[in-house]
């Protein structure tokens, strides 16, 4: 492993009275694919809401690419490089695949609102060229048949590749999935899997990802943590882990 | 400088047209959300660098390069740019597998293959062990190809970027290799998928491509403001032609469409000029236009088929200049502004000035239906062997069972066994590395057996039969045509395909396969519920329907005094679908009677020894290799024979 | 039926990103600018012009304005009124104040001071969501309509407390004042709408447009896309309120020639609001629609008696239109809440595939 | 002029007690009365999500039946129970010709729907009693017209008798609905409805009964604020507008909380009537016509879910 490109240390995150996340700390290597697993109600979406600064966590710190903090807006986080996906797709449902993937561009798009209000010059090249970038996206996730349909109306394996779609334009150094393939069939799955290996090794983005199914989890990723009631359990190769027996009393429910 | 007399090369053509029509489109391609589109000088800049490239890693005068995939541009290019440098490219059905495949590049001795992406890619990979003439893979599109690092495998784009840092330096040795080439020289060669047997290379040389496509180009009056949607198979001597040698001797544009399932939408958006289907194409779009129409409201549906009628009764009369009363005109216009506009809009026929169909013949009431609506859909009667026209219909001269009369420059023959013959400047030079076929197929003289039975009827207008070798015999001695019986079933929208038995048998039997689309939608309307195509097939109203579609096909064949004893005695309804995986259809989706009866024997007997049903057990093919089998009991029904039968009873 | 789109093949992305990418489109839009500045003029009476066209284009400015902010951008309001009012009374001031001035450039600025004051009330959205909102922006109506009562320099302290048009010529001819041409008045409002709204149509599908529309979809999705949510929002209020201002000076200057605060009250948010909705969220061609149904259709009302040869008093016809208006708004909520443009891109689907039923 | 806005009035407040005693009872019949008409929103809100604009004008269109028979010869009595009569018949059809439709529609839909009903409402009533202004029948109900002064701190406070009625009814209004709630069977069930509607619907109740009755109980509410609004003032549509001021009072309280109803009534009522008094000068007075959601604007910036409301943490 290289470089470090992401690193939580001994996160707190407490809603009123209940704690969340408890003294959480790993690493996020980068260019790897790291899966975080557990339970349900293990702590793994607020992980990822604390990553992307939808939590703010009362103790611990984030470094992300050397730079450490523990209070960030998601749109800073955006800013700074991290995208991400939701395990209910969160899409703009109203908008086409086009627009909503156009959407992901926003940060790339600083044209003034004169030349907005005319569709004129820079604004129009600027959406010209967006426009582009994201075609590219649309090619690479196979989906221009949808080029033009509103999202709302798409099944739901091809709306996660919307969503995927749409956290790829913001070109982003950590890409975060949250279930990325819950609710899928067989097939779906192996292209989500295909697509997440894809960009893993064609970009270069570094994957953050939670699964449920294990046998996603150790094809794709390269190293495990393991969150059981807000705590780290587990950290290493997937191998590893899954021969971990705290892991394995975990997930099969053995009283703590 | 070169002038006309020197035309005799496609890339002396491109050259031309690059001058000539520098700023006019020469190719479009759907991709990334717009129709990207190269003029003709722009398409020679591209083909330059690219063939450039190609020269820099190897590529020399006389090479074989096979070309995989669907259409595009880049494909397109890599026959010019090969061919400037003297090459030989060899395209092949995308869809082959890699055995198939395999075949043809051995035998073919090709040194590169250029294909379209990582799934040709690694079918190439897969058999490149067996294939020790094959040196270089060139890749077009690079998705999924980033990490693969063979030495041989080269992106078109790296190699488009070799050849332009070689100009200008070496632009004038390209150009000199170009004006090396002749006319009589090689220029590509077919693989036809035959029938039986394992394919021939059928050598075609650059004139008779570029006479060919000449002729053609006048007889339709194309010029470069036509734009044709490339959408049929490269390896197919029909998109030889029509997207690629007419092209560049018109001028034309040739349009790809976005991908394999996107054609139909693609058409609408471009409306070519001109347009090529099989039958089974022009049928599909019939059915579909029905089935859609069946969900309209009751009133639109009632105004469409009155239009239609409208249509079927003055349409092709105005089509052909044949006087149409006054009123009878204004109603077509009406139709035309409330149906006919609407619906050739909806199937992007528009601009539609040549359609044409061959291959199989049509159903009349489809071609009908087409020439009704105002479209110039005529037929023409073609062979990898001829550049594709033997026969075609003039403006003014359709009719639904006939092919035409003799293309220019082409003559016609029929043998003394029925067989046509023909002879023309577009006759191929030879079969690759098979002389002994060469010589059965092409005589010293230049004649071209069909392999058609067919005569010239009283207009001069050729009508074709059946294969001459497929034309049987009952037992009792009438004559015994399978595909006619076999186009007269498919005529119906339900029947997907039909198989005839009968040659040396007592009576003439048949074996169905439903329309999935059609009967589907059938089947909902009438909310019958079934599990899966078997099920859906062996229903018993399913069943009764074909039955329905099984006497009609009787009544017509009891009229026509040559084939009333080819009358069906017995059917069956197959339990699965005739598949090219399968080997039961060739790649052009012909059916394979051999194999088929190989196949089918115990069904084949059950129609003959009186069972009403029959268990089976048949091997299938996936796509991806994997073999498995479907079990069924397919039931077997008789059908009621008409004329000479009942009269023969009567006697009795 | 009439859509033959075979053959309309875009080969740029400009040509594919155009606002009207259908060539029939095009021409449809053409001809209805054709009609309303050749044609009506030619044909329309003064008083077709004066109680029908004028306020039919200025409130659908005004619906623009607020299917901006609540169509677009989701954050309802119900302040309307008082930002067409903020709009009409900078108009008077500047106006009074430069008189010599041409009053097209007082009232494409006076939209500014509507889009400050919008901003400032629109400051809580960053906070409150939905009907909340809605209420907050019961504030702005409340507030600014008794500042428009109370601060007597606003109406230059005149007896009457409201304001007039001010009289005034360009290349002269009179644009506005009793002496001005109803044919003349027509045409600049047409021109401001018409350029207004060509304005807002750039606006929505760029950038900015698409920060609204994500945050109305999904604010913590957008905000995950990196659009900070105050930028979008307030810059939605912004615009909005400038088009609804420069709608209130128009009907000052252009329609009703005079006003008193009570004409920007609840009752003008409320019916710029049924015009977004019944016209239907997040659509230009519907707001447009909406200023039809909603301001239209009591006209109608109101003359069914006279054309029926009823004698009806003035008052009861007034009560029945109120209560058949009221009646017919909750039957279209039910019928379509998606409101006429929904109809229409139904409409418009159904002729695109004709003579099938879908696509 | 800092003084005048921190320091004058506060000196005036403990120079005349009595004045401020006397704006803070108005005030609170004031708020008394703004609390009844947020009760009725709260439960409709509460039973069905719907945000009813229309709660005004149905206090106006209440008042304007009772009126509208008595003149036109029906006993006081009668005219109460048919009043009654209609706004049964008025919430039942609402239900059935509009909530029902409408079920599952968006906020902005529904809050669309009730402001249509509201111009149907004063159109039908505007069609039936016309337009014009009317006067409460105030002691043909036995309502009490008298007043009262009390002498305190060197001065008087008057008290009219109509507002102790009114503040007396409000409370047993009040109660009654409380015990409403609490005891009956229907009560509970409504008060199910507002926690779960699944749950509601499995315990075997029909939702569209509830929303009838909610809606009833609301008209008898907008009945009882009608004649007491009438007999303050007069029974006039400009009523429909201040009624609006109860929406304000909603942020305040809340939009589910009966208590937060009452107290927010209250808090607008004295605090707008205080403003006015004693700050109100120095903006040109008037000041009542906002005061109300300027207030609960800048409350809500600071307490988004009410007083009473529970903090709500957004899930992602």
């Amino acid at each position: 492993m290289s470089e470090e490109l992401l690193n939580v240390q001994n996160v707190t995150l407490r809603f009123g009275g209940v704690t969340a996340i408890e003294d959480i700390s790993f690493d996020i290597q980068k260019g790897e694919i790291r899966a975080i697993i557990g339970p349900n109600g293990a702590g793994k979406t607020s992980m990822l809401n604390v990553i992307n600064g939808f939590y703010h966590p009362q103790e611990g710190t984030i470094t992300f690419r050397g730079e450490t903090r523990r209070k960030m807006k998601p749109y800073e986080a955006a800013a700074s490089g991290i995208a991400r996906t939701f395990q209910n797709v969160a899409l703009f449902k109203n908008m086409s695949t086009l627009d909503n993937i156009m959407s992901g561009r926003s940060l790339k798009m600083n044209r003034g609102f004169i030349s907005q209000m005319f569709y004129y010059g820079p604004a129009r090249e600027e959406e010209i060229a967006q426009r582009k970038k994201v075609e590219e996206i649309i090619d690479f996730l196979e989906i221009p048949h949808i080029r033009r349909q509103p999202v709302g109306k798409l099944p739901y394996g091809l709306q996660k590749r919307v969503e995927l779609g749409r956290a790829l334009a913001l070109e982003p150094d950590l890409l975060l999935l949250d279930e990325p393939m819950a609710g899928m069939n067989l097939e779906e799955k192996e292209d989500m899997s295909r697509f997440i290996l894809d960009v893993n090794q064609q970009f270069g983005t570094t994957i953050a990802l939670i699964e449920h199914d294990m046998g996603v989890v150790m094809d794709l990723a390269d190293r495990v943590v393991v969150l059981d009631y807000g705590k780290k359990i587990g950290d290493g190769l997937p191998a590893e882990v899954q021969a971990d027996q705290a892991v394995i009393d975990a997930y099969l429910g053995v009283p703590h | 400088m070169t002038t006309t007399s020197d035309l005799d090369t496609f890339p002396k053509y491109l050259l031309r047209n690059a001058k000539t029509f520098a700023e006019r489109p020469a190719m479009r391609h759907k991709d990334m959300g717009i129709w990207q589109t190269w003029t003709w000088s722009q398409m020679l800049d591209e083909v330059r660098d690219y063939s450039l490239g190609l020269q820099a890693i190897g590529m020399k005068r006389g090479d074989k390069v096979a070309v995989v995939g669907e259409n595009r541009p880049v494909l397109y290019w890599t026959f010019l740019a090969v061919q400037a440098l003297g090459g030989v490219p060899i395209p092949i059905y995308a869809d082959s597998v890699a055995d198939e495949m395999a075949y043809v590049l051995d035998h073919a001795e090709v040194r590169f293959a250029v294909v379209q992406d990582q799934e040709q890619v690694d079918k190439v990979l897969s058999i490149k062990d067996r294939l020790p003439s094959l040196e270089t893979i060139v890749y077009d599109w690079e998705r999924g190809l980033g990490d693969y690092d063979e030495p041989f495998l080269h992106h078109y784009k790296d190699l488009q970027e070799k050849g332009s840092a070689l100009l200008p330096g070496a632009e004038q040795g390209w150009m000199d290799g170009i004006a090396k080439s002749k006319g009589e020289d090689l220029a590509v060669m077919l693989y036809t998928s035959g029938t039986t047997g394992k394919p021939k290379g059928v050598m075609l040389s650059y004139d008779n491509l570029v006479i060919s496509a000449k002729n053609a180009n006048t007889f339709d009056n194309f010029d470069e403001t036509d734009e044709i949607i490339a959408y049929l198979p490269l390896a197919w001597v029909g998109d030889h032609i029509f997207s690629y040698a007419q092209s560049l001797t018109a001028g034309y544009c040739v349009c790809c469409p976005e991908s394999v399932g996107t054609v139909t939408e693609n058409r609408r958006e471009i409306a070519p000029t001109y347009f090529f289907a099989p039958p089974r194409v022009f049928e599909g779009l019939l059915t579909d236009i029905m089935v859609r129409m069946e969900d309209a409201s009751a009133l639109k549906q009632k105004m469409f088929h009155y239009f239609l009628g409208v249509a079927s009764k003055t349409g092709e009369k105005i089509l052909n200049g044949e006087s149409v009363g006054l009123m009878d005109r204004l109603l077509y216009k009406l139709g035309d502004v409330l149906v006919y506009g609407p619906l050739k809009n909806r199937l992007g026929m528009t601009r539609m000035k040549v359609g044409y169909t061959a291959g199989e013949a049509i159903g009349p009431e489809i071609f009908r239906f087409y020439r009704s609506l105002g479209l110039n859909l005529k037929q023409l009667y073609g062979q990898t062997e001829a550049c594709v026209y033997i026969t075609a219909q003039p403006d003014g001269e359709i009719s639904a069972d006939t092919v035409g009369t003799p293309s220019p420059d082409v003559e016609i023959d029929i043998a003394d066994n029925g067989e046509v013959l023909y002879r023309s400047p577009g006759v191929f030079m030879g079969y690759y590395k098979n002389d002994d076929a060469t010589r059965e197929t092409k005589t010293k003289e230049g004649w071209v057996h069909t392999g058609d039975a067919g005569f010239i009827d009283g207009d001069g207008h050729l009508r074709i039969i059946d294969r001459a070798k497929d034309v049987g015999k009952l037992n009792d001695g009438s004559m015994f045509p399978p595909k006619y019986i076999e186009n007269k079933l498919k005529f119906f929208p339900n029947i997907k395909e039909a198989v005839a038995i009968g040659d040396e048998r007592d009576f003439a039997a048949v074996m169905l396969n439903i329309d999935l689309q059609s009967v589907a939608n059938w089947a909902e309307r009438n909310n019958i519920v079934y599990g899966s195509y078997q099920e859906l097939a062996q229903h018993p109203l399913v069943i009764a329907m074909m039955a329905e579609h099984v006497d009609q096909v009787n009544r017509d064949l009891s009229e026509e005094e040559r084939v009333a004893g080819a009358q069906i005695h017995r059917f069956l309804v197959l339990h699965k679908e005739l598949d090219a995986d399968d080997g039961e259809l060739t790649r052009t989706m012909k059916v394979r009677r051999s194999l088929i009866n190989e196949r089918y024997e115990p069904l084949i007997e059950a129609l003959y020894d009186g069972s009403t049903e029959k268990f089976v057990e048949t091997e299938v093919t996936f796509e991806d290799g994997r073999k498995g089998t479907i079990k069924a009991t397919v039931k077997i029904e008789d059908s009621k024979v008409y004329g000479r039968e009942a009269v023969r009873e009567a006697a009795e | 039926m009439f859509y033959r789109e075979a053959g309309q093949f875009k080969t740029s992305y400009k040509s594919d990103q155009a606002i009207f990418p259908i060539l029939q489109d095009r021409i449809g839009l053409g001809l209805i600018v054709a009609i309303a500045l050749i044609g009506i003029p030619f044909i329309a009476t003064d008083g077709f012009l004066n109680s029908i066209m004028i306020p039919f284009l200025i409130l659908a400015l005004a619906a623009i304005g607020l299917n901006i902010l609540t169509g677009y951008c989701g954050q309802l309001s119900l302040g309307t009124g008082a930002f067409m009012g903020v709009g009409a009374y900078s108009c008077y001031k500047l106006a009074t104040i430069f008189p010599d001035v041409t009053i097209l450039v007082h009232i494409l600025l006076s939209g500014f001071f509507a889009a400050a004051a919008g901003v400032i009330f629109g400051l809580p959205s960053l906070r409150i969501k939905g009907l909340y909102l809605a209420i907050t922006t019961l504030a702005a109506q409340f507030f600014l309509e008794w500042m428009f009562v109370r601060w007597g320099w606003l109406f230059n302290y005149n007896e009457s407390g409201a304001i007039q048009n001010v009289p005034q010529k360009l290349f002269g001819v009179q644009i506005t004042g009793a002496a001005a041409d109803p044919v003349t008045r027509y045409l600049v409002v047409l021109s401001i709408v018409v350029f207004l709204t060509w304005i807002a149509s750039n606006i929505i599908r760029g950038r900015i447009g698409r920060s609204w529309m994500m945050i109305r979809d999904m604010d913590i999705a957008a905000e995950l896309m990196g659009i900070k949510p105050l930028n979008a929002k307030l810059s939605a209020f912004a615009v909005s309120s400038y088009f609804c201002g420069v709608a209130g000076a128009l009907m000052v200057f252009f329609w009703l020639g005079s006003a008193e605060a009570d004409v920007f009250n609840i009752n003008l948010s409320f019916q710029v609001l049924f015009m977004v909705i019944i016209g239907g969220m997040g659509s230009l061609i519907g707001s447009f629609m909406g200023a039809a149904f909603i301001f239209v259709l009591p006209v109608v009302i109101r003359t069914i008696p006279r054309v029926l040869g009823l004698d009806i008093g003035g008052a009861t016809v007034e009560h029945v239109s109120t209560m058949a208006i009221g009646a017919l708004i909750v039957l279209f909520l039910i019928v379509e809440p998606h409101g006429l443009a929904r109809l229409w891109q139904i409409g418009k689907e159904k002729l695109r595939n004709w003579p099938f039923p879908y696509g | 002029m800092l003084s005048e806005i921190f320091v004058e009035p506060f000196v005036l407040m403990a120079d005349i007690p009595d004045l401020l005693l006397q704006t803070i009872w108005e005030g609170f019949v004031a708020g008394t009365l703004y609390a009844l008409i947020a009760l009725g929103f709260v439960l409709i809100f509460k039973a069905s999500g719907v945000f009813n604009f229309a709660q005004g004008i149905m206090v106006v269109f209440a008042a304007l039946t009772l009126v509208g028979l008595y003149a036109n010869g029906v006993p006081a009595w009668l005219a109460l129970i048919i009043t009654i009569g209609v706004m049964a018949i008025l919430a039942i059809s609402i239900e059935r010709v509009v909530l029902r439709p409408l079920v599952g529609q968006n906020e902005a839909i529904l809050l669309m729907a009730t402001i249509g009903l509201s111009l149907f409402v004063r159109g039908v009533g505007e069609t039936l009693f016309g337009g014009e202004t009317k006067t409460m029948i105030t002691s043909e109900l036995g309502l009490p017209t008298g007043i009262t002064d009390w002498n305190v701190f060197d001065g008087r406070v008057t008290f009219q008798h109509i507002d102790i009625a009114a503040v007396v009814i409000a409370v047993l209004m009040v109660a009654g609905l409380a015990v409403f709630f609490s005891k009956t069977r229907i009560g509970r069930a409504l008060r199910a409805v507002a926690d779960d509607h699944q749950a509601a619907l499995s315990v075997g109740i029909s939702l569209h009964q509830i929303w009838a009755i909610v809606w009833f109980a609301s008209g008898v509410v907008a009945l009882v604020t009608g004649i007491m609004w009438g007999a303050r003032s007069d029974v006039s549509f400009a009523l429909e507008v201040i009624a609006l001021k109860a929406l304000a009072v909603l942020i305040l309280g809340g939009f589910t909380s009966i208590p937060g109803a009452i107290v927010g009534g209250l808090i607008i009522g004295i605090g707008e009537k205080l403003f006015e008094v004693y700050w109100g000068g120095l903006l040109g007075g008037g000041t009542e016509a906002w005061f109300a959601y300027v207030l609960a604007l800048i409350f809500l910036l600071f307490r988004p879910q009410g007083l009473f409301g529970e903090r709500i943490i957004e899930r992602v």
